[in-house]
């Protein structure tokens, strides 16, 4: 049998992809949101392993509730993102990037 | 529990699910009616005035055991809360007559309600997810503006990520604890253990990024210059707020240790220090409020190294007289032709001149802000530092001293612009273009945000006892 | 499977594949045969005689298109993006097949009797519109692309009736187990679930109907003005595997249908009594079986084909309207009834 | 509860297989004579201009958020289904205030136009 | 064993697909990646034996989000950026990203004290008779009641805030109406008018 240590492992490598795509990616508003649906996802993967381990369901009903919120969440970044494009016919984000500090 | 016992504890909640239910049933069968705003103001401030009627009857209740519970604190929280989105909505009306506006600001009022009263990390989660989903929708409504759409991206990817690390820092205290109750937090705050303090470090930073604390800061100055007027109150006022009571409900009474005290104290620090200096460079009022805010989270996470009751007493005074005077900024701000000219800080030259009465408002406003003594500010200030010497770090509280010191000089410069001799008149002219007189609900917003002002300034010990502890 | 080595685990793994080719195999066959019987049924209905050259009247004819397809050309378009043209239609034919390891087929005559069964048929079946998208996409021609955004966008919304008509199913047999739900079903005609069920039913099977982009609901691939859709720039086995998909997912939705509606396996003639079905070759026919299953589909199917000849082809509004403002409407209502029947305990088939 | 998922696994290996296999087959036995007017994408009779993916009607990006959310509630009513005649009147009338919410939702979309095909 | 070896390989593919999001050009690709990564965590799931959620993964993530994802990348016809251009202006950041990583995996790794075997031994393997989502759904309509209505409130307002984004009229869309076509008459178009038949000069 796997090791509950190692199921945390892969969520944190999979949360820690998800933040370097953040960093690395800041031009493409697309990649930002699939790398905030990754972090979600190793999340999501710690919820389920800690709950299997605990034998408690509360973690997988938890999970089901990130898994809603973020579906929901998604649409509507998305639903921006057509506005933006609309408006501007690129989605990169950082020509437009006018923040200073 | 009966029905009933569950209903009253609900009520806030209850009153602004009616009226949200009641605006997309009007939007349903009335095309074209002009209620929403009736219809918000109404259930807002029935809200506000229900959360402050249970709070002075001291009741409370936990209508579902372990997920969400009230009390007078919690009432009083969401009485603030809620009061300060009734003058947010007397600033919309003129910007927004109807439309998806007041249902998404009633949502997210819902959602800070829910955060307030939150037990479990699942209802806390669910508050501020339903808390910040309206506003990022509320940032592009301001479709005159093209930054709006990037500037809600912006938001949005950055407030995801910072629920996506709130939330692997929960996994990590739901591991530990096995349950998902907020007092996992408290418990972790005191525990040698590593996997606890990683849990709870992560847990922290993602509230740094969604209260704009250096160095998760970028995304405050572009949503709030992009967003209009109103949502910029709302997202300065009530949604910084909800953020802080999440915090509050996190820590509850435990007092903060050494290690996660340097974190507690270095960030808020050097958000303090870099809000107060880059606000100094900045010729926009919003991105001016912007950068004020971060310093103000840096003030207002401060207050978290006290411990106790003061704690709850110093973050609520805090935020509320903080919130009434940026709303009375932004309430004050006369109208110009387009909302990129409104903005700018140039416009306000020789103001006092032309509109001494919104001239006045903005300077308390900015006196207040700024900490100047009889103000509100000063004694939200007071308070804090006060709770960081009783905590035993007299240094931080120097050091804090300090820090919001630097702010004065952008406060007063704003000032001197208002009350500065009239500009030549070829710029004059050219600052008065298209600026009207703020419309009546504005000044029916400001005198909402004064008197509250007047209020807590002269009788701060009585408002402190309503706000229990 | 505790501490088993691996070696120790593949007779295991043997044993499913070959269930597995049980599964495909005679499935291929009643794919390759269904379309036969459309081409041949729908020139009866419109009193033409179809096929009929190859072999004895035109039973070849099936073995002679495969073989035709392929020795043709898999044509790569120039603009295309290989890789994903080539994916598309296998994303299209995995989970038509992969969905029927959940389908029993007669009492314990099931290949995995998992519990959250329907949950992964729709979830399955929703996996499949991604074919459809990859192709449009991929092969970067307008007709394509038009017909695959249109396809996609009819197939989503009507996973949503289907979706909450399935809802019903699960309240009426209190579990997901597709075997739990046949068996849920006993006692006779009036047991099945068409009858208490009878908007559900219908719901089910029209979204069914839609979601496989069969006529009446084709426009996607309406040939006089998309001349194919999604899949107009593949030819040879490229076509095929699609076709296939598109016919395997048909027979998948009436098995399902009368798995979940009509019965599964179970006899009609259920209740006769026991000296009955003791005859030797009558009883084990009026008993259930797989035979019984076997029929009920090839008559949903035949339905499909009918449908087919009968119906003009519907516009696009008029499908999108019909699958979310009626089918919606109608399946969630449904299940407030039910809900109330079920809690009231006022169901008649609940005990 | 497990053992009963490695069937469905090989199932999806196969059913790739199912995919892949003919194609394969097409490769090897089919001919490969290509050139450009084969290769080039169809059009009515004219030489295709431009990339042929081009920005679309927002109507189709509204029906997959819409889809989403009603995929969610779907999500939510699978478990319900199972249970209700265990959970009682409670859980009947938890789900639905939780309808009555959505359907709210629902007639809202309805009423804005977010359903029209025109 | 094979739930070990099939581990493994699941969560190999996992980790190459999350790798391959983040760092291809194509915004295609890259959502196909997170498709392959969705579906092999819902194998993942399935092997910690949440049966509900793993299936649920598939059906609205798979089958809905990413449908979704895809639809805008395709429509809106988005060209792979060149994205390491951001790469250096921010090493710092991810610099401290990759610290934060590596602090994060010792401490994983390194805790095998608190999440190894002693703390959580390896659970009993369920039954065949266990289901997963009756489990879930016996506290989900009830302990969690209120989450559950918040769930619904947070969809509503997903509702409005897709309808207000994506529905504003634009005056000048031509469309045409079928229906209105069809349903036309013909003394709407055409006018009959009776006139005394002229004399040419």
């Amino acid at each position: 049998m796997v090791p509950l240590t190692h199921y945390l492992v892969l969520g944190a490598v999979l949360f820690v992809l998800g933040l370097a795509g953040i960093f690395l990616n800041r031009k493409n508003v697309l990649i930002l949101l699939m790398s905030i649906e990754l972090m979600l996802l190793a999340v999501n993967t710690n919820f389920v392993a800690f709950s299997h381990f605990l034998g408690d369901t509360a973690g997988q009903v938890f999970v089901f509730f990130v898994l809603t919120v973020a579906a929901a969440e998604s649409a509507i970044g998305l639903a921006i993102l057509v506005v933006l494009f609309r408006s501007r016919h690129t989605i990169d984000v950082q020509d437009l990037d006018r923040l200073k500090g | 529990m009966s029905a009933e016992t569950v209903l009253t504890a609900l009520l806030p909640e209850v009153l602004l699910l009616a009226g949200l239910l009641l605006l997309i049933g009007l939007e349903i069968a009335v095309p074209r009616h002009r209620g929403a705003f009736a219809v918000s103001l109404l259930a807002v401030a029935a809200a506000a005035a229900a959360a402050a009627w249970l709070s002075a009857g001291g009741s409370s209740a936990a209508p579902f055991p372990g997920h969400y519970s009230v009390g007078p604190d919690t009432f009083a929280a969401k009485a603030v809360v809620l009061a300060l989105a009734v003058p947010v909505l007397l600033l919309a009306r003129g910007e927004f007559p109807g439309g998806p506006f007041y249902p998404l600001l009633v949502s997210s009022l819902l959602g800070v309600c829910l955060v307030v009263s939150a037990d479990s990390f699942l209802t806390l989660f669910l508050g501020v997810e339903l808390m910040s989903i309206p506003v990022y929708v509320l940032v592009v409504l301001a479709f005159q503006r093209e930054e709006s759409a990037e500037a809600a991206l912006k938001y949005l990817v950055l407030s995801g990520t910072a629920s996506a690390t709130f939330l692997l820092g929960v996994s990590l205290l739901y591991g530990g604890s096995g349950s998902l109750a907020l007092s996992a937090f408290s418990t972790a705050l005191g525990s040698r253990d590593v996997l606890a303090t990683a849990g709870v470090v992560l847990v922290l930073s993602a509230f740094f990024l969604k209260a704009a604390v250096v160095p998760f800061h970028t995304w405050a100055p572009d949503a709030y210059e992009a967003a209009s007027v109103p949502v910029t109150a709302y997202m300065a006022a009530v949604v910084k707020a909800g953020v802080l009571f999440a915090v509050l409900r996190l820590f509850a009474l435990a007092p903060a240790e050494r290690p996660l005290v340097d974190l507690l104290a270095l960030l808020p620090l050097a958000s303090m220090v870099w809000g107060n200096l880059a606000a100094m460079r900045q010729d926009g009022l919003r991105r001016l409020i912007a950068y004020s805010s971060i310093a103000h989270a840096g003030y207002l996470f401060y207050a978290f190294l006290g411990d106790g009751p003061g704690r709850f007493q110093a973050v609520t005074f805090y935020l509320l007289a903080y919130g009434l005077m940026n709303v009375l900024v932004l309430a004050a701000l006369p109208p110009a032709g387009d909302d990129v000219a409104r903005d700018r800080l140039e416009r306000l030259k020789g103001l006092f001149q032309r509109q001494p009465y919104a001239a006045w408002m903005i300077a308390v406003a900015m006196l207040s802000l700024a900490g100047i003594p009889p103000f509100p500010g000063f004694v939200a200030k007071f308070l804090v530092f006060k709770n960081v010497v009783a905590a035993g770090y007299p240094v931080y509280a120097v050091l804090g001293l300090v820090g919001s010191y630097l702010g004065l000089y952008f406060y007063l410069r704003v000032i001197q612009y208002l009350f500065m001799a009239p500009p030549p008149p070829a710029e004059e002219a050219s600052a008065a273009e298209g600026e009207g007189a703020p419309s009546r609900l504005a000044l029916a917003a400001t005198v909402l945000c004064l008197l509250p002002a007047i209020l807590i300034a002269l009788f701060p010990g009585w408002v402190i006892d309503r706000l229990g502890g | 499977m505790g501490a088993q080595g691996m070696l120790e685990g593949l007779p295991e793994v043997l044993v499913i594949l070959a269930k597995i080719f049980a599964i495909t195999l005679p499935l291929l066959g009643v794919v390759a045969y269904l379309t036969f019987a459309e081409r041949k049924i729908i020139g009866y209905m419109q009193v033409r005689l179809g096929p009929n050259r190859v072999g004895p009247r035109g039973w070849l004819q099936p073995i002679a298109d495969a073989l035709k397809l392929l020795t043709k050309e898999i044509i790569l378009p120039s603009a295309s993006s290989r890789f994903l043209f080539l994916l598309a239609p296998v994303l299209a034919i995995a989970p038509a097949l992969a969905a029927w390891a959940v389908v029993p087929f007669a009492d314990g005559m099931v290949l995995a009797s998992v519990d959250a069964g329907v949950l992964y048929v729709l979830a399955m079946s929703s996996v499949g519109v991604y074919g459809v998208i990859l192709a449009g996409w991929a092969a970067n021609s307008r007709y394509a692309f038009l017909g695959a955004m249109r396809s996609a966008a009819q197939m989503i919304s009507y996973e949503i009736a289907m979706g909450f008509a399935l809802v019903g199913v699960l309240m009426a047999a209190g579990s997901l187990n597709l075997e739990k739900i046949v068996l849920a079903q006993q006692g006779g005609v009036l047991s099945w679930f068409w009858l208490p069920l009878a908007p559900l039913f219908v719901v089910y099977f029209v979204a069914g109907v839609a979601e496989t982009n069969r006529a009446p609901f084709d426009v996607a691939e309406g040939e006089s003005e998309l001349v194919a859709g999604f899949h107009v720039e593949y030819s040879g086995m490229g076509f095929a595997v699609f076709f296939l998909a598109e016919y395997a997912n048909m027979v998948l939705i009436a098995a399902l249908t009368a798995v979940m509606f009509l019965g599964g396996w179970l006899s009609p003639f259920e209740g006769l009594p026991a000296e009955v079905l003791g005859v030797p070759v009558l009883g084990p026919v009026l008993g259930p079986g797989l035979h019984w299953l076997a029929a009920k589909t090839s008559l949903l199917l035949l339905l499909f084909l009918w449908l087919r000849a009968t119906f003009p082809r519907y516009r696009y509004d008029q499908i999108m309207r019909l699958g979310w403002k009626v089918f919606i409407p109608v399946s969630l209502l449904w299940i407030v009834v039910l809900g109330l029947a079920i809690t009231t305990r006022v169901a008649p088939w609940l005990d | 509860m497990l053992d009963n998922y490695l069937p469905v696994l090989v199932f999806i290996l196969v059913g790739i297989l199912f995919g892949v296999g003919p194609l394969v087959a097409g490769f090897v036995i089919g001919p490969r004579r290509p050139y450009d007017e084969k290769l080039s994408p169809y059009e009515c009779g004219f030489e295709p201009f431009g990339d042929a993916r081009a920005p679309f009607d927002v109507r189709y990006y509204l029906v997959a958020i819409l889809f989403i959310l009603f995929d969610l509630e779907i999500a939510f009513l699978f478990p319900w289904a199972v249970v209700l005649d265990q959970i009682g009147l409670a859980g009947f009338l938890a789900m639905m205030v939780f309808l009555a919410i959505l359907v709210v939702g629902f007639v809202y979309e309805w009423k804005k136009g977010a359903l029209e095909w025109e | 064993m094979t739930p070990v070896v099939l581990f493994y390989l699941f969560a190999g593919i996992l980790v190459f697909a999350g790798l391959m999001v983040v760092t291809v050009r194509n915004p295609v690709h890259a959502a196909l990646f997170l498709v392959l990564a969705f579906f092999t965590s819902a194998a993942v799931w399935m092997l910690l034996e949440a049966e509900f959620l793993s299936l649920a993964l598939v059906l609205v993530y798979v089958g809905a989000v990413m449908v979704l994802f895809l639809f805008v990348v395709m429509m809106l016809d988005v060209q792979g950026a060149p994205l390491r251009q951001g790469f250096i202006r921010y090493l710092p950041v991810g610099a401290l990203v990759a610290g934060v990583a590596a602090l994060e995996l010792y401490l994983v790794v390194g805790s095998d004290r608190l999440f190894g075997s002693q703390a959580f031994p390896l659970p009993q393997r369920a039954g065949a008779a266990y289901s997963n989502t009756q489990e879930i759904g016996a506290v989900l309509y009830t302990k969690y009641v209120y989450p559950f209505e918040i769930a619904a409130v947070i969809l509503l307002v997903a509702i409005v805030a897709a309808i207000a984004l994506s529905l504003r009229r634009r005056g000048d869309a031509r469309s045409q109406r079928p229906g209105d076509q069809v349903r036309v008459r013909r003394e709407d178009r055409v006018r009959l008018v009776a006139m005394p038949a002229e004399k040419g000069e």
